[in-house]
């Protein structure tokens, strides 16, 4: 067995994904996946979120044969063996979970972007906000913040929404008072917070028609995690939205596959099957993982 | 009547102040604004009246300023924050010719002359990138408490470079730095340096003439008044009071009202 | 402007009369009209579907074809109304014959009319005018465009099957000449207190007009109307003793997705614009420059080169809102910078410190856009034209006071 | 050729301009700056003075003042043009030039005029229909109009043969400006972008004759070089041809796997593409070579032939893969270009990448991020 592991150092939060892939060749397994917060220092972030996947596996770093780094802190991780941006890497997963739509929207702490496939993944052309983080993940989690809503829970409130009040500012820091002014004039909780997934919403369909968008999407990233995001983004493009399940692992999911790729190029690096038998049942178990899609869905 | 108050209605606070004819001020306010501009407005004010040992109908004239002027339900009139704070930075310091103003999401410059009457005024753009709410998030990424935050800046040797002035991004700036092992002071004091070249190429768009006093919230904020001093090249004067020059100036203006000039075409009623 | 709507709709529908795309500024309408070619503005559509409040949509459109957010919105408007077959009236607007590129001073019109031909696969001629450098044209600039009117000529005989008609020519331009006349009259008219006429808000409505029938009959016989009937107003005014507080010079073009809201800001205050400089990108005549019959050529070359504030510069610009603010009478100036426009707007900061510093002219500086409704802030607008309308009310008290006392 | 490297590095990157002041103070003689496109340099060297290309000032210089002038939405080579001035850093200058390139430069011009009233500052109009046969002429008259005030500034008297003989020299310096780029373009390993661009920008700073001893040395020098070629892809970069990206997003997109094969960057110094010609009334001759021999630019217009073909061209005979096109922030010009750039590079399938820069960006992590995936995209295809 070889493990091979996509580690994404986001802006927010540090994921990896650790797949397996036997010399018998066929589709890769996904073992683990892990995460932890950024933080200051990158390099252990990586580390940790990959130990925190290996862990629960009863695998240690030195089982891994090959990392793939992703993400803004790609180039921190010491002990990576490629570094791959996270938009290359974010089509890939997505296109392995969704080979039929053309087209993924990613939306992370504080960038939004528009990635338009083509074959077999590939990337054919990529929009990004830049400068200004207006419109992203971070701008919800201060919303929340001043709403005194957990974050867990913004998603599942904005669908209950009956008439959105919709936010003129693309600020995320000038929209609170407008948030403010929204509340003390009565509107309710559920119309302010699906107001900013439609205010988001309309930015993204921007990056996204930059892309030529057309037909379906796949949504990834944090965001992709709140359920008034998908349903505003899905009212404003008119096309389902998929969402694969840990929407954020996407990116770390599709360095570990560009990884395994490089790695089964380089000759002599792909070890024979001896681990497998040296653990008990459960662990065997936990080590052969579960198919992509499946691990995804 | 003797008494008139202003109240300035901030994005982060709301300020009160009460003035005496042929005396002064004689009692400052200050509340979280929070959820509700209204309510905000009259506690503010109504702490200022106990402060002042007063009843609200003790006073004679009341005039609304700040973001939220127009929402204060018991104002008499409004007047824009430029206008208040001209004449607020003018009673601190008499002397004064510019006044820098740093509140919660915007700054502005004034250039007044020896009135306290506006003569030019520039306010930022639609973008909170470089103001007291910029402060106050990258004091929080460094878990500091404002207090510290402006405090840490004098311990700087070598200040780092922020790249941006965005309120959200400077977080993601502040972390690189932290990860390449800069010392948090170098780093407090490069993003008071970088809001402190923002606010004075903002700040040379007037006549940029000393005296110049800063007022507003951030005129707390220790580091930043060093860092503007020496981006600017003069020394700043600075009162106690500055967080209320606003409020200060409204109630000055609500004061000439009280006293005479009803029809003296000067002010507007509520809208 | 209704008829010439319709006029461009038979344009549209039948090919005839011929349509030549030209810019406001500058425009040798005279030529075209001679031939009898309907012009066609982009610029008064972009305008048309702003003021309409339509102009968002085919500026996304158009931003998704490629353009950037930073493009001049007007061509944005225009092109994209295009892509998603909008016109400002709904009725149909004519494939051009011509893509006339009068270039007079926007490099924006260029790259403009460039794209208008590709995408719509029409024939360009770009009428190249000098800019103007110091106070007059030089000799070898109005030969040079004199030259390339004579070559344009061929083009529209080409277009037309007609040959230029040097009567019909100069009948146009005697229109124009009195149009001019009529329409600096109505500009003096503001010099009065009160001003009959608000030289910003009102004057957008007689420059459409201005630009469509200038060398027509009608033209002369609108501007002669338009002229009686504000100085009707003005003796009116005067015996009502109407109230004016504030006399402003605007400067840049007006925010038309928010005109309403952008009016109301001023009309609160009382607030009149005496002059703009917007009124005179399609020429500038209140300071004398007129067309003249007997040198068609010669005072079209100089319409294009030296009488429309586009093809002036910057100092030039300055010293045209001097004498406003000196023989107007006015006590302020509003600079509107719009981020589409670099050709009003860059360096305005320093025509701004000109007349607030050099000049000690109270001057207000706004930030919005002329066709794209995203950058209008209602509140922080508000908060700076208060502001600026408190001080100076100060102003103007203590120059009183100080004046009794 | 590291020494001549770091010594253009060191000239590129002086706002102080120490070239020009010492080429005055050695031979006592006037400057004239020209903002950074295009300016007939052999007018003002047989004037007997230093043509010297503006180029803003990268992050070099803070900008205190000239925000305060220009705004919003104006790209920054305005702003800390104008900005030098408003620091004295453009005190060695006599004279600033101003071409017909786009609206904010067009205004800065006469925003330098009021703000320098002691300088002699003009702009020039460069025609924008060379398809009339009056455009040569009225050119010539602006360029017989720059040469008589030039006199008036205290200049050499205009002489036919001293301008045929600055026209030799610069079509020397052309003429091996344009082989180091084909030498490059055919090995590109052996010669990185960036050296090339500090290269070939150093001559905006020195007299012509200097500057050509500069390319000869250098061609020696990179004739000797053996390096192994790496596997990336051939990008041409278009779009950066006013305002100058820091030479470090030059590095960046090398590192990230692309090689430059060509670019517009400078272009004002390869502007022609073949020798003026030195029979005649040579303001003629560089009229006549302005209208029929000029690169094709986002700032030059001539309808003849459309811009976006020139790009295909140069992509065709540069053999290259891709074009990053690399835009200045706010440069009007290059975003009116890139629609209709885009739409032919999309008809003929080359793939392309658009980024926007300033030249005083100091952090590259969203660019290199961009370049990097434009470049695995068409690597892991
Ligand atoms: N449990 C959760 N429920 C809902 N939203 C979440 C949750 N966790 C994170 N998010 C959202 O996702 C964002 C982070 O997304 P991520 O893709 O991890 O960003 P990055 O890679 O930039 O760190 C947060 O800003 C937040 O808005
Ligand atoms: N004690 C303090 N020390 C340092 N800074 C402070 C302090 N109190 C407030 N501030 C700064 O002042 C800002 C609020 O200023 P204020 O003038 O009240 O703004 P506003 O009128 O918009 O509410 C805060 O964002 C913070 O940066
Ligand atoms: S608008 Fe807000 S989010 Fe955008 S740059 Fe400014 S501060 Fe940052
Ligand atoms: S840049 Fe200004 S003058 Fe030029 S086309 Fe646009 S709006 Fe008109
Ligand atoms: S960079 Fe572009 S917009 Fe700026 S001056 Fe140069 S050509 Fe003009």
């Amino acid at each position: 067995m070889t493990y091979v592991a996509g580690i994404d150092v986001g802006t927010g939060m540090t994921k990896a994904v650790v797949l397996a892939s036997t010399s018998r060749g066929g589709e890769p397994r996904v073992v683990a996946k892990g995460a932890v917060r950024t933080g200051a220092h990158l390099e252990e972030a990586a580390r940790k979120a990959l130990n925190s996947a290996l862990e629960g596996a009863g695998l240690g770093e030195t089982d891994v044969t090959y990392v793939a780094s992703t993400g803004f802190g790609r180039h921190a991780v010491g002990f990576r063996d490629i570094q791959i941006t996270e938009i290359t890497s974010g089509a890939r997963g997505a296109f392995t979970l969704f080979p039929e739509s053309g087209f993924v929207l990613d939306i992370g702490s504080q960038t939004t972007r528009a990635i338009g496939l083509g074959e077999s993944g590939r990337v054919r052309n990529f929009k990004t906000n830049e400068k200004c983080a207006a419109g992203s993940g971070s701008f919800i989690i201060r919303a929340a913040k001043y709403l005194e809503v957990g974050i867990e829970d913004v998603g599942d409130l904005a669908m209950k929404a009956q008439s959105p009040q919709p936010i003129s500012s693309v600020c995320a820091v000038l929209a609170e008072s407008e948030i403010i002014n929204h509340v003390s004039s009565g509107v309710t909780v559920e119309n302010i917070l699906r107001g900013i997934y439609d205010s988001l919403a309309d930015r993204s369909s921007l990056l996204l028609k930059r892309t030529r968008f057309s037909g379906d999407l796949v949504f990834i990233g944090g965001v992709a995690r709140q359920r008034g995001m998908i349903a505003a983004l899905e009212d404003r493009l008119r096309t389902r939205v998929n969402v694969p399940k840990d929407s954020e692992y996407v990116c770390a999911l599709g360095a570990a596959l560009l990884g395994l790729r490089r790695l089964e190029m380089l000759p002599g690096r792909v070890s024979a099957d001896a681990t497998a038998g040296a653990h008990d049942g459960d662990l065997a178990a936990a080590q052969e993982g579960q198919p992509i899609r499946r691990a995804f869905a | 009547m003797r008494f008139a108050a202003g109240v300035d209605v901030g994005s982060t606070q709301t300020k009160a102040a009460i003035v005496e004819q042929n005396a002064g001020p004689v009692a400052f306010a200050i509340v979280d604004t929070g959820a509700s501009v209204t309510r905000a407005a009259e506690n503010a004010f109504n702490v200022a009246c106990r402060e002042a040992s007063l009843q609200p109908a003790d006073v004679g004239f009341v005039v609304g300023t700040g973001y939220g002027r127009y929402k204060i339900a018991f104002g008499n009139a409004q007047m824009t924050e430029i206008s208040c704070h001209a004449r607020g930075a003018h009673a601190l310091f008499p002397n004064t010719r510019t006044v820098i103003d740093m509140g919660g999401q915007d700054s502005k410059a004034i250039s007044v002359d020896d009135n306290g009457h506006v003569l030019d005024f520039v306010m930022n753009d639609k973008c909170a990138a470089g103001t007291g709410r910029f402060l106050a998030n990258a004091a929080e990424v460094l878990g500091l408490g404002l207090a510290e935050f402006g405090a840490l800046s004098a311990k700087a040797t070598h200040p780092v470079k922020i790249t941006t002035v965005c309120t959200v991004f400077v977080e993601s700036d502040i972390l690189s730095y932290l990860a390449l092992g800069k010392k948090p002071e170098d780093i407090v004091r490069g993003v008071h340096l970088a809001i402190a070249k923002r606010t004075v190429s903002l700040a040379r768009r007037v006549p940029l003439e000393p005296s110049v006093t800063l007022t507003g919230g951030v005129s707390r904020n220790e580091g930043m008044v060093a860092a503007l001093e020496e981006v600017l090249g003069v020394p700043l004067q600075v009162s106690p009071q500055a967080h209320f020059a606003g409020a200060l100036g409204a109630a000055l203006h609500a004061l000439d009202r009280v006293d005479a000039s009803f029809e003296s075409g000067v002010w507007r009623t509520a809208v | 402007m209704v008829d010439w709507y319709q006029k461009l709709a038979e344009s549209a529908e039948t090919g005839t009369p011929p349509a030549a795309s030209m810019m406001v500024s500058g425009a040798c309408v005279e030529l075209t009209q001679a031939f009898d070619v309907l012009p066609l503005y982009p610029e008064v559509n972009a305008l048309q579907l702003a003021i309409r409040r339509q102009s968002l949509e085919p500026i996304l459109a158009a931003e998704e074809f490629g353009y950037a957010s930073d493009n001049c919105a007007y061509v944005k408007a225009d092109i994209g109304a295009y892509f998603k077959g909008i016109t400002p009236t709904g009725s149909p607007l004519p494939k051009p014959a011509l893509v006339l590129c009068n270039f007079v001073g926007c490099n924006t019109y260029v790259k403009w009319f460039e794209h208008v031909s590709v995408i719509m696969e029409a024939p360009l001629y770009v009428l190249d005018v000098p800019f103007l450098r110091a106070g007059e044209p030089s000799a070898d600039a109005i030969a040079y465009v004199v030259r390339q009117l004579k070559e344009l000529v061929v083009k529209l005989e080409e277009i037309t099957g007609k040959q230029l008609d040097m009567d019909k020519l100069r009948e146009a331009v005697w229109c124009s000449s009195q149009v001019e006349e009529y329409w600096s009259k109505i500009k003096h008219l503001a010099r009065r207190s009160p001003s009959p006429f608000d030289a910003y808000f009102d004057a957008i409505t007689l420059m459409g007009p201005l630009y469509v029938h200038r060398a027509t009959r009608e033209g002369v016989a609108f501007f002669k109307q338009a002229l009686e009937e504000l100085e009707l107003k003005a003796e009116l005014d005067r015996e009502a003793g109407v109230r004016e507080r504030f006399r402003l010079v605007f400067e840049g073009p007006p925010p038309y997705p928010h005109f309403r809201a952008f009016r109301d800001m001023f009309a609160k205050w009382n607030a009149c614009a005496v002059a703009s400089t917007y009124s005179t990108v399609g020429g500038l005549w209140e300071f004398g420059a007129r067309h003249d019959p007997d040198n068609p050529f010669e005072s079209i070359a100089l319409h294009m080169i030296e009488h429309n504030v586009t093809n002036r510069n910057m100092q030039q610009r300055n010293e045209q809102i001097k004498r406003y603010v000196e023989e107007w009478d006015a006590d302020g100036v509003i600079i509107h910078f719009v981020k589409s426009c670099r050709l009003f707007s860059a360096g305005q900061g320093d025509m701004r410190e000109y007349f607030s510093r050099t000049l000690g002219v109270p001057t207000l500086y706004v930030e919005s856009d002329l066709a794209d409704p995203r950058y209008f802030s209602t509140a922080q607008l508000q908060t700076r034209v208060d502001a600026y309308f408190e001080a100076l009310e100060m102003h103007k008290s203590a120059r009183t006071s100080a004046h009794v006392g | 050729m590291n020494d001549l490297y770091v010594t253009c590095e060191d000239i590129i990157s002086d706002i102080d301009f120490k070239t020009v002041r010492d080429w005055k103070d050695r031979t006592g003689g006037k400057a004239v700056g020209y903002f950074p496109v295009y300016a007939p340099a052999e007018i003002i060297h047989a004037a007997g003075m230093l043509p010297v290309g503006l180029a803003g000032a990268g992050d070099r210089l803070d900008i205190q003042h000239a925000d305060a002038r220009f705004g919003s939405f104006i790209c920054s080579i305005v702003k800390t043009t104008l900005e030098l001035g408003m620091t004295d850093h453009l005190a060695a200058f006599d004279a600033l030039l101003f071409t017909s390139i786009c609206d904010s430069a067009r205004n800065l011009c006469y925003v330098m005029q009021r703000n320098f009233p002691e300088k002699y500052v003009d702009f020039l109009h460069l025609p924008h229909n060379p398809s009339s046969p009056a455009a040569a002429e009225f050119l010539a008259s602006e360029y017989r109009r720059l040469s008589a005030r030039l006199e008036e500034l205290g200049g050499e008297p205009y002489d036919e043969v001293a301008v045929l003989h600055a026209i030799e020299s610069f079509n020397e310096n052309r003429a091996l400006t344009r082989s180091l780029c084909d030498w490059r373009a055919e090995r590109p390993h052996l010669m990185k972008a960036s050296e090339l661009y500090a290269l070939v920008r150093a001559g905006n700073y020195l007299p012509v004759e200097q500057h050509t001893e500069m390319l000869v040395a250098a061609g020696a020098e990179f004739e000797g070089r053996a390096a192994k070629a790496r596997d990336s892809i051939r990008v041409v970069v278009e779009g950066a041809f006013c305002e100058q990206p820091p030479i470090d997003v030059v590095r960046i997109i090398e590192q990230a796997g692309c090689y430059v094969v060509d670019d517009d960057l400078t272009i004002g110094r390869r502007w022609f593409t073949e020798d003026i010609s030195t029979d005649g009334d040579p303001m003629m001759a560089l009229a006549q070579a302005y209208l029929d021999k000029s690169v094709y630019s986002s700032v030059r217009h001539d309808f003849r032939k459309p811009r976006s073909q020139g790009l295909v061209e140069k992509v065709r005979n540069r053999k290259a893969d891709a074009v990053i096109m690399l835009v200045a922030k706010f440069c009007e010009p290059a975003y009116f270009d890139y629609v209709l750039f885009k739409q032919e590079l999309e008809k003929e399938g080359i793939p392309h990448l658009l980024i926007e820069f300033e030249e005083k960006l100091f952090t590259f992590e969203n660019l290199r991020m961009e370049v990097e995936t434009f470049a695995e995209s068409l690597l892991f295809a």
